[in-house]
């Protein structure tokens, strides 16, 4: 197909049907409401479902009942509409199932703001809900990205029977940008049919109990055993990351994210003019997060510089993946500022200048 | 040669369920069992169990089911339904699941007219747990949250389900049976055969209530707990029909303008 | 003529069919089945008339009925 | 080679449409583009902007602190954002409705009386034209011919409303290209 | 001298409100101040404003508030009466607040009793994240989540919070009115003395639903906004008191057993 | 007061009730049962307030009223209950309120079973819910400790005006020994007055809001970094921790909370009978993190040792404690399985043959 | 003798008192207030007959009410 | 000195009851001491047990694998812990309910018919008053005087039923004490 200027919102809709995903459960919240306004009449063009529900906690147990019956089905929402989820995201991943969750982070905590955030990382890579599962979680940094990571968050889902997340900020959703998408794409992963699925017992298959309640321990343990292979295979096979600039040579290396790593690509270019070299390790995957990568061209350079629209969640990550203490370095802004390439300028220049502090660990 | 005449239908599952003795969910799974079977549709039935005592229901209907977050079955249900609107999708809760945690999702799905089954076991205590209060205790009933008895001065009056639920003017079956004594559920057969029944013919939401026991956390034997039901909750919760799809609006209205 | 067949095992001793007779024709058993449960049995067979009532008040299955020649059915069950 | 600019006005003044349909030619244009509205508390009853960079490379930053040119429709606007256009950067102030000059003598300011023209055209709506006209005259960021194509296609569904809105673009078109010729090298050298 | 009528209430504070032209928030904050001051209670009232359009109220109430999570003001108001008794507290929510989301937290805040006031403002749409469906949103009426307008055999009809919560046998009180005229709005006041008045003398629970406009999302302009509502909402959603705390029991009855 | 033998819920419950706590809302669910039992009598007793609220969403909410109009205020509930306050708690935490939240944790995700799980250690500890706030954590091993660190909460939650949360497993609920209160107890930190409650306003003071929404992002920024400083206060003020065995020659230093940590003290002191030495380091806050202790007392030690029931959330807290890269194993039972002292006696056997493996990290 | 006193500044030029005067002798300005907004005057002010329908129908405040000597009210509020 | 114990058998025999008396007793005897029920899954209709830990120390692991001593009030009870008793430990097996043997032989064994000597003494339901005796006669886990002092206030409330438990508890005990006497250095050795 051609190239279409889209916003954000809407790609991340039409991703989503274009991925065999017809239907759509969900809640207003600012700023992705377009994203559930585009799907209501696209839906219904493809023979397809979408249902405002009543809350988010209807849409994921709604998500939970579709994906429990075999088909394609997404999410999206916000922040406090995430947090929301949070019980029905664990039951779908004790449950297996595939779901596609959008979260279009604005600032928090509580009602906050609506401008763009990145606050949401913990809660995204970490501890989210409780018990033992984890979610796959996929951050573009523009619309066409948006569009693609959207499409194969649904095969991932699919093959690790397992919920995944695609988190963008207010930019992400509100932005609109050129894309395209491709008439012949395959599946990024071989998906096996669902016999898992509910979709009425014709003696043909096991019962299909779709099912995270494990009364006998010993069976619940199999089961988080199980589980947590699963979430090793992911952690080898799915860490996805792009680098940028001088990764054999930086001074500093900046890790970034999302639209944030955009704006710190500025700044590295204009750095670059100035022959200041800076690398750059964009996270694609948070969890996944790509440890790996961050520790290698980290090695090769003097300094880090974590850049994040919150108070600092990822450097837990990136100190993970260093193997001995090196010097990090922070910026961010919160609220739903923005982080300015300029600020990025300066910030560099004063850690080569040896005027930044360093962030300080217990 | 002998013609068997009451057996175990073909939907319920040839186990032992983990009911405590007399407890009515027992009738009330062979009754919902029964209705799937006469109308031939156990092959495209899902159902969907809540958390509370039924939580294992899965265990004991014969057919593809997915067990629910407490209180959200309309939302699963309703997620079901809509991705394979060829399936008959029922939910089965308890009052505590329905009543309480559950009331938006209800009220919803029931007003977005889904085309589902819904068959609420309310038996006026939070069973799973322990005996806890329901928002279906009746006044004066002792429960593990309120020892005094329910105070409704503090806590309210029980909720009836079936009457706030008929209020919606969205089309649909609203009724309430009971499993307390054979008659009541031949009613209470009746009552889940029509909803079942309009959901197939692709009409409307239904939803029965059926007034049920809990020997266990009432303190009461099976019999007494009958005698109970029958004297305490039938004058508050009156059975029958509430709403049928082309019934009149039951929403009341004001008295005065 | 009608035959009522209790399955002991699944019987857990809930006497809401002996109640329930209105031929009171059903007792409890001073056996304990596997469960732990004394289960139900039926006295005087010959005097049953064949309601279903037992049946259908059992909340576990453990009664069902046969049934030998024509049998009027006093509801639509 | 990267075109960013910044237009903001009045909620009701066409402001995020010219930049969707600027952004819109870029792309025809075969070039990286990004459009990027406000949104949040201001949007209210208040002012509303949009950011539109137009790039040969693949657009960095969507938010662009300061732009090449900033396109004032109001008066809240121009306070918001002369400051932040770029040294030698443009300022197109929408004359009809601001009384007061801009002070910087660092950038090009393009006084476009977009309403007065506007109405004058017999066409009061189109001032958001005028001025996305007079933008890509002064600018060069994008092709006429694309533009052009771009607001026939925005109003396909109402045929007679594409000449007159074609018209105002052009007057404004002629401002800002009359502008460039004459200014160039002016003010802000 | 010249006599002052009509002032400024003394708890509505002298700020400029964020509300569009025309939209009718500001006349049921300018009500609810007035009933406030007139029952003597401004330094004892505590408010809690929902997240919709009125998220801001505690901008524009001159007492004491709280900002609740969407849906859950009744929840926090519960939370603050139960802890200060003394207190007057009232609740100010929307229909997507109050009747989406917030479904079970009305609900059982009316049937627990909770001896507070809730102001519901319905003007059938989502105003505040850009005019998507609520639950009240009329038959037909155009919505950016319903396109083609509501399409009632695919999501329902309009949800009557008035009808469906005086149900509740918990006593209560209950009315209907409306903003979109002056004397719409006497009426309105009238409803909402009573409310609050019950809440002082610490008999009942109090909800005014109040029909409102939104000429932002409805499309319109004020004037016809007003006449949208009274030709379209009035007609469904009729005024008047629903139920009163020495009324009778206000759930319909089964039809049939 | 004399020594009484309690149930581990129902000594919480009078906890709070010492504590000055006359307000509790919450919803059943088991494990902990007990504590709205035993406060559905004894709140009336003392004049307060027990309201069985229809969901964990509205507990939360009605706390948020309660601690906003100035009160002491608890809940209670077990990990599935926890994830749907997420949204909620994010909302005290944002309008900095003083509540009090309990969470005897049960095994997930989804449903999972009701016995005993530290599953939901992230979830305590990191990304509870959307935006950037902290939850002060913290674990009891006994029901002596239990009730002692109830009461210490309300005081560090007013103190803070933060969310504070006791988390135990279904043996903290369940278990009955001998507890004390003190009737002379005075609150552990100097407590100001609430002048910040909205208690109706007799313009003596600000207007009360209590509020969590900053529609300028230059507001909410700031709200932001002053709700960061009180996190570091918190980190710096309020580690708890405790030491145990051979903290300054171990073979091996074991780092475990809450009913694990006895467990693995039976076992130290069972080796330590068969001269192995063995030390341990039992986090008392969760977060936040004693770190420098872990890292002090696992410089002295040869290897290290998490014992967890979870997969090994608590491992990368252990592992940014240290600063250089040390051989960490890990022994873990799941889905309600309990750890025993047999399984820790083999575990530090194993590790001391070499035939243990460490924990491999990306 | 009724006075309305319009604040310009309050007024959003809904338009919503206009409509609502029974003597419809309130209009529109053609000046713009601070906000923007062309704002409400009385244009006879003497034929205002006290009802306060347009104090009462404004959703922003922006029209008060003084009365000099005696007046009847027509309804309580 | 650490006595441990698993208490088990159905639902309605008072064993989460009796546990929590000695777990009392043990407290007031001045030791520390922790009492832990089964909860979850096999509640509902099957068996419940508890586990009680009298120490001199601070109870270490409440949770026991191996316990010193099993009290098995039915059949799935002895079923599920006879393997666990710790070498040299007792179990004791309500002989009532229970017809078969155990098979260990590095455990003492002490046979309590329960059921019966409750049934003897008139007072059916006393059937856990009995094992309760005989496990503290057997193992002097705690002093008699307290285990009586708590039979008193447990019973506060029906003074009417104080004498026929104690008759029990001390029918048990006696039963305990005469196998210590008999057995010491019996079976386990
Ligand atoms: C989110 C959440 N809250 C609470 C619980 C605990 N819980 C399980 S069942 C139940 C209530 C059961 O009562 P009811 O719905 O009346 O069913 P019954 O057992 O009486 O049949 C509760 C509160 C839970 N599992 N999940
Ligand atoms: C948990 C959560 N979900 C969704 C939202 C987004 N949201 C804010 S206001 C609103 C609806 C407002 O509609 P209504 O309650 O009718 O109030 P109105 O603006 O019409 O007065 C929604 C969905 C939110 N803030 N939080
Ligand atoms: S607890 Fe009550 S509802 Fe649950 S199985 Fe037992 S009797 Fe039935
Ligand atoms: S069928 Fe009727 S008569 Fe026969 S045993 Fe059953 S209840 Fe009694
Ligand atoms: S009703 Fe069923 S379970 Fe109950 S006693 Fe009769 S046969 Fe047994
Ligand atoms: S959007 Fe609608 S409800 Fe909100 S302020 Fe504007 S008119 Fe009022
Ligand atoms: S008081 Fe009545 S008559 Fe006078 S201006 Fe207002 S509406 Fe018109
Ligand atoms: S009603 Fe109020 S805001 Fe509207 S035009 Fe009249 S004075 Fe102005
Ligand atoms: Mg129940
Ligand atoms: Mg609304």
């Amino acid at each position: 197909m051609a190239k279409k200027l889209m916003k954000g919102a809407e790609a991340i809709g039409e991703a989503a049907v274009q991925a065999g995903c017809h239907l759509f459960f969900g809640y207003p919240i600012t700023p992705q409401n377009e994203i559930p306004e585009y799907l209501s009449s696209r839906m219904p063009q493809v023979g397809g479902a979408f249902v405002q529900a009543e809350s988010e906690v209807a849409s994921i147990n709604m998500l939970y009942g579709a994906a429990g019956a075999g088909e394609r089905v997404m999410t999206s929402s916000s922040s406090p509409g995430i947090s929301l989820m949070a019980e029905g995201i664990s039951y779908c991943a004790g449950a297996e199932l595939p779901v596609v969750i959008v979260n279009i982070m604005r600032a928090g905590p509580g009602l906050g703001g609506i401008l763009p955030s990145q606050a949401d990382y913990f809660q995204t890579t970490k501890g989210m809900a409780h018990g033992d599962f984890r979610l796959l979680a996929l951050a573009p940094w523009s619309i066409q990205e948006a569009a693609d990571l959207v499409q194969d968050a649904f095969d991932l889902a699919d093959y690790y029977r397992n919920p995944v997340m695609v988190v963008g900020d207010g930019l992400i959703g509100q932005m609109m940008e050129p894309v395209e998408f491709y008439e012949d794409r395959q599946p990024i992963k071989e998906l096996p049919p669902k016999t898992w699925a509910s979709t009425g017992w014709k003696r043909d298959r096991p019962k299909a109990i779709i099912n995270s309640l494990f009364l006998d321990p010993a069976e619940l343990e199999r089961h988080n055993f199980h589980l947590k292979e699963k979430y090793d295979l992911m952690e080898r096979d799915e860490v996805r990351f792009a680098t940028y600039g001088a990764v054999d040579s930086a001074d500093v290396v900046i890790i970034a994210y999302g639209t944030v790593a955009r704006v710190c690509l500025s700044a590295i270019e204009a750095l670059e003019q100035e022959g200041i070299k800076v690398a750059m390790v964009r996270p694609i995957t948070l969890w996944p997060f790509p440890y790996k990568a961050v520790r290698e061209v980290a090695s090769k350079a003097k300094d880090i510089l974590v850049v994040e629209l919150s108070t600092g969640q990822m450097i837990e990550d990136v100190r993970l993946a260093l193997h001995r203490p090196r010097p990090i370095h922070f910026h961010c802004r919160l609220g739903g500022m923005l982080v300015s390439p300029e600020e990025v300028i300066d910030k560099v220049k004063a850690i080569k200048a040896g005027t930044s502090e360093e962030v300080q660990h217990a | 040669m002998p013609e068997a005449v009451f057996v175990r239908p073909d939907s319920l599952s040839d186990v032992s369920t983990h009911y405590c003795p007399g407890c009515t969910h027992g009738i009330i799974h062979r009754l919902v069992a029964e209705v799937i079977d006469e109308l031939g549709i156990r092959d495209r039935t899902v159902g969907v169990a809540p958390v509370g005592c039924s939580v294992l229901a899965y265990n004991y209907f014969d057919c593809d089911f997915h067990e629910a977050a407490h209180g959200r079955a309309p939302a699963v249900a309703t997620g079901i339904k809509r991705a394979r609107p060829d399936l008959a999708v029922f939910s089965y809760q308890g009052d505590g699941d329905l009543a309480s945690i559950g009331m938006a999702e209800i009220v919803h799905c029931a007003n977005r007219g889904e085309k589902i089954t819904v068959v609420f076991v309310n038996n006026a205590i939070y069973g799973m747990t322990g005996g806890q209060m329901a928002p279906t205790t009746m006044p004066g009933q002792v429960a593990t949250t309120c020892q005094m008895g329910r105070d409704v001065d503090l806590v309210g009056h029980p909720i009836r389900v079936a009457e706030l639920i008929s209020t919606l003017r969205t089309p649909a079956f609203i009724a309430r049976a009971s499993s307390h004594s054979p008659l009541a559920a031949v009613n209470a057969k009746e009552m889940l055969r029509r909803a079942f029944t309009y959901q197939v013919e692709e009409r409307c939401f239904s939803l029965v209530e059926v007034l049920s026991t809990c020997p266990t956390n009432w303190g009461l034997t099976p019999a007494e707990s009958t005698e109970w039901l029958e004297k305490t909750m039938l004058p508050y919760y009156p059975l029958g029909v509430f709403k049928t799809p082309d019934g009149d609006d039951r929403a009341p209205l004001p008295r005065k303008p | 003529m009608s035959q009522i067949v209790v399955e002991p095992d699944s019987c857990k001793g809930c006497e809401l069919c002996v109640n329930a007779c209105p031929q009171q024709i059903l007792g409890m058993t001073k056996k304990l089945n596997s469960k732990g449960y004394f289960y139900v049995e039926v006295a005087e067979p010959m005097r049953c008339i064949g309601c279903r009532l037992c049946c259908i008040t059992c909340p576990d299955m453990a009664i069902t009925m046969n049934v030998h020649g024509t049998m009027y059915h006093y509801f639509a069950y | 080679m990267q075109n960013d600019v910044i237009m903001a006005g009045f909620g009701g003044q066409g402001i995020l449409l010219i930049g969707k349909m600027l952004a819109y030619a870029g792309m025809q244009d075969g070039k990286e583009v990004s459009w990027l509205p406000s949104y949040g508390p201001e949007m209210r009853g208040g002012t509303c902007n949009c950011t539109v960079v137009i790039s040969d490379k693949p657009v960095g930053s969507p938010v662009i602190q300061n732009p090449g040119a900033v396109l004032a429709m109001n008066l809240p606007s121009l306070e918001k954002f002369e400051a932040d256009v770029r040294p030698g950067g443009y300022l197109l102030i929408n004359t009809s409705l601001i009384e007061r000059a801009c002070k910087r003598d660092d950038i090009r300011i393009i006084d476009v009386p977009a309403n007065t023209i506007a109405q004058d055209l017999g066409n009061p709506r189109g001032a958001n034209m005028v001025a996305l006209g007079a933008y890509v005259g002064a600018t060069g960021a994008v092709s006429m011919e694309q533009v052009e194509a771009v607001v026939r296609q925005t109003f396909a569904a109402k045929p007679s409303v594409i000449d007159v809105n074609l018209e105002a673009l052009h007057k404004g078109y002629d401002l800002g290209r009359e502008f460039a010729a004459t200014a160039s090298g002016g003010a802000a050298s």
